[in-house]
């Protein structure tokens, strides 16, 4: 029932439909009176040319815009690496209560204790899943939290009087792991992979050095592997001074089945809104609490989240902090998610979480190998990367493709062309929440789509079909960019 | 409580289609050294009846501003939320969608996210605005990043007063580049116009100033300040409040080129401080290295008007090492929020919004000032909807625990930010206190003051 | 982006799929051994076989589902009659408070002032709005206050001593008004109504005697006319004996201009689902309170809200009144709504709101009288009715082919054969709500309508052609009726 | 705060349009003395964010069961609602869509009642169901109604222990019909099957059997009873609980052939009475004498499943006075958040809800049943999740008072129906009532009744 175009909200305008009686009225002395003198430059002449309509208008816009979006709420998202899992209602209830919802940062402790309890009791539960020493919630997001770890990392060499000037991380790394390097003022070093996509351990030995700061790696690594050689990595890694920073996105393979800590890891972020179902809003927000072991718990950021005989506060006072990613103490809200989530499910729920993450993966993986490229051995773990590159034909663009030929079938596809080091990929994760039916039901759309490929090709070049829009042009869009109406 | 719908006989049907035995061979990759072979030491899992009695006891323990009335402020605000933002925003399919890679599935947030940037633009009267940054203090060290790779130049000057969290996430982004962050002192409570002229010398790349700033004293050189930066070839990068722009001037029309700010006065609950919303526009000269994701207008292959991510060149999945950020989860649904927000307030409803805190404040900062033992430091020069009070010697703590049991949070104490504060009080008010809050305040800094 | 077919949930079921886990788990003693020697004949043998399904699967079906409707929060629903008008977002923020929604019907009164002071207020209100003496707010719907309010009316009668067996009903009257007669034991006799579309006063005083319990009208009437006689109507009925009753549900209308109780009605309902707001909920729930003036007071059903010294309780004890109408004090949660709608708008709002509600009515009564006949002359109140049986044609059937065609123009059709009076009548009830911009795309997908009636009348014939669904065959429906899945 | 988007220019252009020169004109109609010469006399309008302090007043004033621990039930009860449902009801294209007198424009809905239709089959052994009446005593009324029509018999009984509201209910519908209502009073706190088998003459149209009944004892002789009322030409009309049916006989297989109940226990809240959900089912012979919506499964033009109202010549805008009930808006979306809770809860959850309820219920009992002074009248007999028990004299007022100050809503007095009863007190337990507030019942219990 979507129309093609959905006329924005500033074509819907229309001026003096909007009293805007949400609040009160202004009445009484003028701003300009209040500000004396020197109101008349600081004041603007008009208000600022914002769209004017009525609530009912407003309610249509975005319930039209809302059934223009895939989402798990309403579509299977094997969106790799992104872990969309279901969001549970129950979650969201929770951050909207007041006493949480209502709470203004800077409330002195002695009123805010039930939300300081909740980020402690969250901190001191990553720290167990990361089998680490400590856990500092402010990070906003993943790449906040590499950025944030680096930062701890670099003051920790610092602390022992070293620079160490760049990271190494694999070629298979998600980009933010290199740019969150740069950010720090760290140069990104990339280490090789070997044929079965684990780190080429003899290409880590050669590239550590005294400049190394720390070695960034994925576990499940990027293509949905577990590195095997991790431990030996770790030593490596000691070995050479640096430090094992473990890119956490993968965590929904592990929980309860191995920890960070345990297999050498110093420092690791943690996706909230990956692995511990808090909802991706359409690209935000995340949250990216970063969990370090004994050595490096120092230098987290402030404020941290402190028990004091009975007692929780935020604790300004660290003098071996970074200092400060962001203000105030973090993503609150999305704390209360994960928090709500993890008393759910309990060791029991959060383990079996992660072993029917990987039965599923393994699953489509054993059902999709015979329909497109399978690059690497199975058993993976929580994901797997198929390649769209079939050996011997020009399948240049076919990951694309096939992605949005998946559209008209209702489902959105998996993450393309990432990681770099497989051609063509798809990155396919199906989380734990799904249907066994609803596996089945993409598979068969592959399948489909495999046919089509054979019969029909034409098809995918001008997929989607059934989608809101048709194939849109982001050429054009880089070409001459309209970031905003006019 | 979980949410596997895998059964007991699925899970063998599966495991035979992989040809495993167990689970347990699916995990063979992981060492066996490591495997925890214990459950995890968490409290054991909740029916959601038992995990929503556990959360009402959390929330039963904290007091926000449904229970105690906020004149709290320092960077986020108590305005009132109209109710249909929470329910449109709530929406399923914007909640659990994620960034839009795939434009087709994905108009929708695409759509919402150009307009939200379209209304950045309308606010802050600069050329280009991103589809959101974490919040406000890191997108200010952004643009001070964006700055230094624009300009080449490693000088950043900080003009207090500037909110102390924004100083130290700038500081802390800073600390392992090659950047000197100078912060220049303010002077009876404003940026300090003649420290600044001479801290701005031609190795500028950035002059950081808030308005209102962190007394919420609207600043009043920033043209003059903005020329200054620009001879010396820097950036001016002003820290905005979003409601001020109803009524105060605009970035765009004050020679700033990067406005940064914290969004969450727009329609976004307090929530002890996140998921907030980092603002971020600037001029078209720079739109090329803006961190975050853009969203460009386009065509479907029927010529139909549509909505991508672009210039995704900028960004880390595609630039790696050298992208302008390390972003990637920005906070879509904040800017939904903003922009839900600002379409159903509209331009008479945020001039009312900011008009009646700003008298408000006003009517509140004259009687406080008329107590006997308060004083307003700064009470002469124009405000905002924020200002400093400096309160009897150790009455501070008092007023607090007093204001605690009559249900009032009288702000946000200045002592925690900066010793020689530690008798104020930043005391902002928003169109949500009512005259009797008001009255009550009054009464219990007069009480207390006696 | 919809499917033609969604299944339905219990194709989705998949037994094992749902522990239920939202409670405790049943442990202990079980209901057999509680239950002693008696419980094994009382208990099933199995538990109900409804289907099993994981969350994600229900927020899935439910958000599919939600997305193959026309609403008002996303369509245009001039549905006649109806008053579909937008449902404020803060009336349901309203109606979910603690306090409100989780307050048990049998709670004491001290415990219960909040929700019993409202329900007073609201009940004062309506009095107010209708010119009228006391509320009675337990009905449920419209139909159910026009059943309490006839046994109102009977009961007065009968202490009076009289039975008085039919009540009149004009022939434009809602199918309700004869139904509830037939409920409360009474013969509904119909009136006619002049060709001005007014009640023929000649036939009402022709068929008022001294087994007249009532007439039951509506005004504005069924084809939003006022009933300029009015007063002399009144007037009839009363000389008569008989009892005026006013069916409210056009009450959007005269808010603030004119009140039932000042144009002689004795008895009327409001429809809060029509006038004051609340949302219609996919067919309910509604709520029909009760206004009466003094005489039929001592009648109204128990409970009844009163306030004594300052407390507000439930009046149970009220020797004449005709019983219980139902369960509890009534549809409280829509109350809230109502109280929420009235306190925000006020006098001024409310007036405002019918006055628009004309102009709408009457621009698009202007607009369209080109493009079909509208059989009555204008000014029109809130809503009036198109004829699509144009002079000299054989247009059998098109006003439901209208109706399904702007279907495709995301429109949803007026009211459609009703009322009775009027051949092929489409029945246009705009609101107050809307935009001239929305009122002016609906004219323009009529012109095009009636364009393509010439030009391509087959067109109209197989519409809807962009719905969910093509055109739904209903005879198959009735004749062989499938209830249930199964 | 009001939803009006014609501006004054644009209200001037449409009166132009129509050919008037004000409002008024159009107006006309109205004769002029009966218009209202003044403002309604109702309170100025307000702002939304007015209008939310005031609701939030208002809320403060009662006391729900959030602050409150329920042990009332007597035909409401406070069950666990999963957070899912509100989330799933409250969409808007659900809400804000009517009737689905459209069948094209309505699949949402309708898929939604046809699917509600089967489960309250499922869930009671019948083999049609409708889409919802206003609630359980309406709805008993109804169902007499048609067995009334059915039967052409005049003889309705109503076996005591029957709810008193719904038996009143049922006596106001018949009062002005040429109908027998006979009620027979209980024995021993069950229906009198002696009494009961007296009153079921051969004019008998309906006997009416609450199971289980108002005092939470579950009915034995409902098959036995029915075969009485076969026997008698009428129908055999139970009023039942539907979270009872997860583990108690379901109707159809007890001989009932009209069972109705109040669907409010299936994910509807409290709300202080409504709205709430008349539950109606019944044996498939009086599939063409059905009051209210029923939903039907057809298909479209093209051939695929859909769903549109059906058999409406049953109803009033159809048939008018020969209508079989003058039903027009339903409880639509009460239907709706029932069917979203039931596939929610699924029937292992539906049977924890009644057994944890069953077990605590049984456990308190045992527990009141101990303390020196109270008893349990009928506590011998088989019971689901309520009970009477009988307060030393005078103490029940004194129960009420002290359970409020400690947060406990003991029960439902029993005086107010029933004067013989006015020392009793239903006491209903359900899966949400936890040990704590159990153990501060039994000592409230006790130490009131010192
Ligand atoms: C492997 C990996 N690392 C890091 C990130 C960055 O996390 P965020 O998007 O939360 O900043 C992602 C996110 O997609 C990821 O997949
Ligand atoms: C004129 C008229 N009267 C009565 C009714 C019945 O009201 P309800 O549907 O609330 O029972 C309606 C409802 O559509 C109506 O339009």
């Amino acid at each position: 029932m979507n129309a093609p175009t959905e006329p924005t909200i500033f074509e819907k305008s229309c001026p003096g439909s909007n009293p805007g009686r949400y609040v009160p009225a202004a009445e009484g002395p003028t701003p300009a009176e209040l500000l004396g003198p020197a109101g008349a430059e600081l004041l603007a002449d008009a208000p600022p040319p914002l769209p004017e309509m009525g609530e009912l208008q407003v309610v249509r816009h975005y319930t039209h815009l809302a059934t223009r979006n895939f989402s798990v709420d309403a579509n299977f998202y094997p969106l790799g690496s992104c872990t969309m899992k279901y969001n549970p209602r129950v979650n969201e209830w929770a951050a909207a209560q007041s006493g949480l919802a209502d709470l203004h940062p800077l409330t002195p402790a002695p009123l805010a204790q039930g939300a300081l309890r909740l980020m402690f009791e969250l901190s001191r539960d990553l720290a167990e899943i990361a089998g680490l020493h400590a856990t500092t919630l402010n990070p906003a997001a993943g790449a906040h939290g590499e950025l944030t770890a680096l930062k701890v990392i670099i003051a920790y060499h610092q602390s022992r009087g070293q620079k160490r000037t760049k990271v190494l991380t694999p070629d298979s790394a998600h980009g933010t792991n290199p740019a969150s390097c740069t950010v720090c003022g760290r140069s990104a070093v990339p280490v090789k992979s070997r044929p079965d996509g684990r780190i080429d351990l003899d290409d880590l030995a050669a590239k550590l050095d005294d400049q190394t700061a720390a070695l960034m790696i994925t576990n499940p690594n990027t293509l949905g592997l577990f590195e095997r050689d991790i431990c030996r990595a770790a030593e490596l890694v000691h070995q050479a001074g640096a430090q094992l920073y473990l890119d956490g996105a993968n965590m929904n393979a592990i929980l309860g089945l191995a920890r960070p800590g345990d297999f050498g890891a110093d420092a690791m972020h943690f996706n909230l809104h990956k692995t511990f179902s808090t909802p991706h809003g359409g690209g935000g927000p995340g949250a990216g609490p970063v969990a370090v072991a004994e050595h490096l718990a120092p230098f987290l950021p402030t404020p941290q989240v402190v028990q004091r005989e009975g007692r929780y506060e935020l604790d300004w006072d660290r003098p071996d902090s970074i200092g400060m990613v962001r203000s105030f103490a973090g993503q609150f809200g999305m704390f209360v998610r994960a928090w709500t989530y993890i008393r759910c499910l309990g060791p029991a729920g959060l383990k079996r979480a992660s072993e029917t993450a990987v039965l599923n993966a393994n699953y489509l993986a054993a059902k999709l190998r015979s329909l497109l490229p399978l690059p690497h051995e199975l058993p993976c773990m929580h994901e797997f990367v198929l390649s769209a590159q079939r050996p011997g034909q020009d399948d240049r663009g076919l990951a694309g493709r096939i992605a949005k030929r998946l559209i008209d079938f209702g489902i959105h596809p998996p993450t393309v062309y990432f990681p770099l080091i497989v051609p063509e990929a798809l990155m396919v994760e199906p989380t734990e929440t799904e249907s066994l039916a609803m596996l089945d039901s993409f598979v068969a759309a592959l399948a489909e789509i495999v046919r089509e490929l054979e019969s029909n090709p034409v098809v995918l070049d001008h997929a989607p079909h059934h989608a809101t829009v048709a194939k849109v042009d982001e050429v054009a869009a880089a070409r001459s960019p309209v970031l905003r109406w006019q | 409580m979980d949410y596997v719908q895998i059964t007991d006989s699925q899970r063998q049907q599966m495991l035979a289609t992989i040809g495993a035995g167990s689970i347990e061979e699916l995990l063979r990759d992981i060492p066996p050294d490591v495997r925890l072979g214990r459950p995890l030491d968490l409290p054991a899992g909740l029916t959601e009846q038992e995990a929503r009695r556990a959360v009402r006891e959390l929330a039963g323990e904290s007091r926000g501003a449904d229970r105690l009335a906020c004149f709290a402020g320092g960077g986020a605000y108590d305005h009132y939320i109209p109710a249909v933002v929470d329910a449109l925003a709530s929406q399923g399919q914007f909640l659990t969608a994620y960034t839009p890679y795939q434009a087709e599935a994905s108009q929708g947030s695409l759509q919402a996210f150009f307009e939200f940037q379209t209304l950045i633009c309308q606010l802050t009267g600069l050329d280009v605005a991103n589809a959101s940054l974490y919040e406000g203090a890191s997108a200010l060290a952004e643009a001070v990043l964006m700055a230094v790779d624009d300009t080449g130049h490693r000088r950043v000057v900080l003009a207090e007063p500037l909110h102390p969290h924004y100083r130290r996430v700038v500081q802390t982004y800073m600390a392992d580049l090659p950047v000197e962050c100078v912060v220049v002192p303010a002077k009876a409570g404003q940026a300090d116009l003649d420290a600044l002229r001479t801290a701005l010398t031609d190795d500028l790349a950035a002059l950081v100033v808030q308005s209102p700033n962190f007394y919420g004293l609207i600043e009043r050189q920033l043209p003059v300040l903005a020329e200054a930066v620009h001879a010396a070839g820097g950036a001016m990068v002003q820290v905005f409040d979003p409601i001020s722009l109803a009524i105060l001037r605009r970035p765009g029309s004050q020679g700033v080129d990067v406005a940064v700010g914290e969004g969450q006065p727009l329609g976004i609950p307090l929530s002890f401080g996140g998921p907030y919303l980092g603002l971020f526009a600037c001029r078209q000269q720079y739109v090329r290295r803006v961190p975050g994701r853009l969203i460009g207008q386009t065509t479907d292959a029927q010529g139909h008007r549509a909505f991508c991510l672009t210039l995704q060149t900028r960004e880390q999945h595609i630039r790696r090492a050298k992208a302008t950020s390390n972003i990637c989860t920005n906070q879509g649904l904040m800017a939904l929020r903003a922009a839900i927000y600002l379409a159903a307030i509209g331009p008479h409803g945020l001039a009312n919004v900011a008009t009646v805190s700003l008298q408000r404040a006003h009517a509140l900062a004259r009687r406080i000032g008329e107590l006997p033992g308060y004083a307003l430091p700064f009470g002469d020069q124009p405000f905002f909807r924020e200002f400093v009070v400096r309160c009897p010697t150790g009455a501070v703590d008092r007023l607090f625990d007093a204001g605690a049991e009559r249900g009032l949070l009288p702000g946000v104490k200045l002592g925690a930010f900066d010793e020689s504060l530690a008798d104020c009080v930043l005391v902002a008010c928003t169109e949500k206190r009512t005259e009797a809050e008001m009255d009550a305040l009054v009464t219990l800094l007069a009480e207390v003051g006696r």
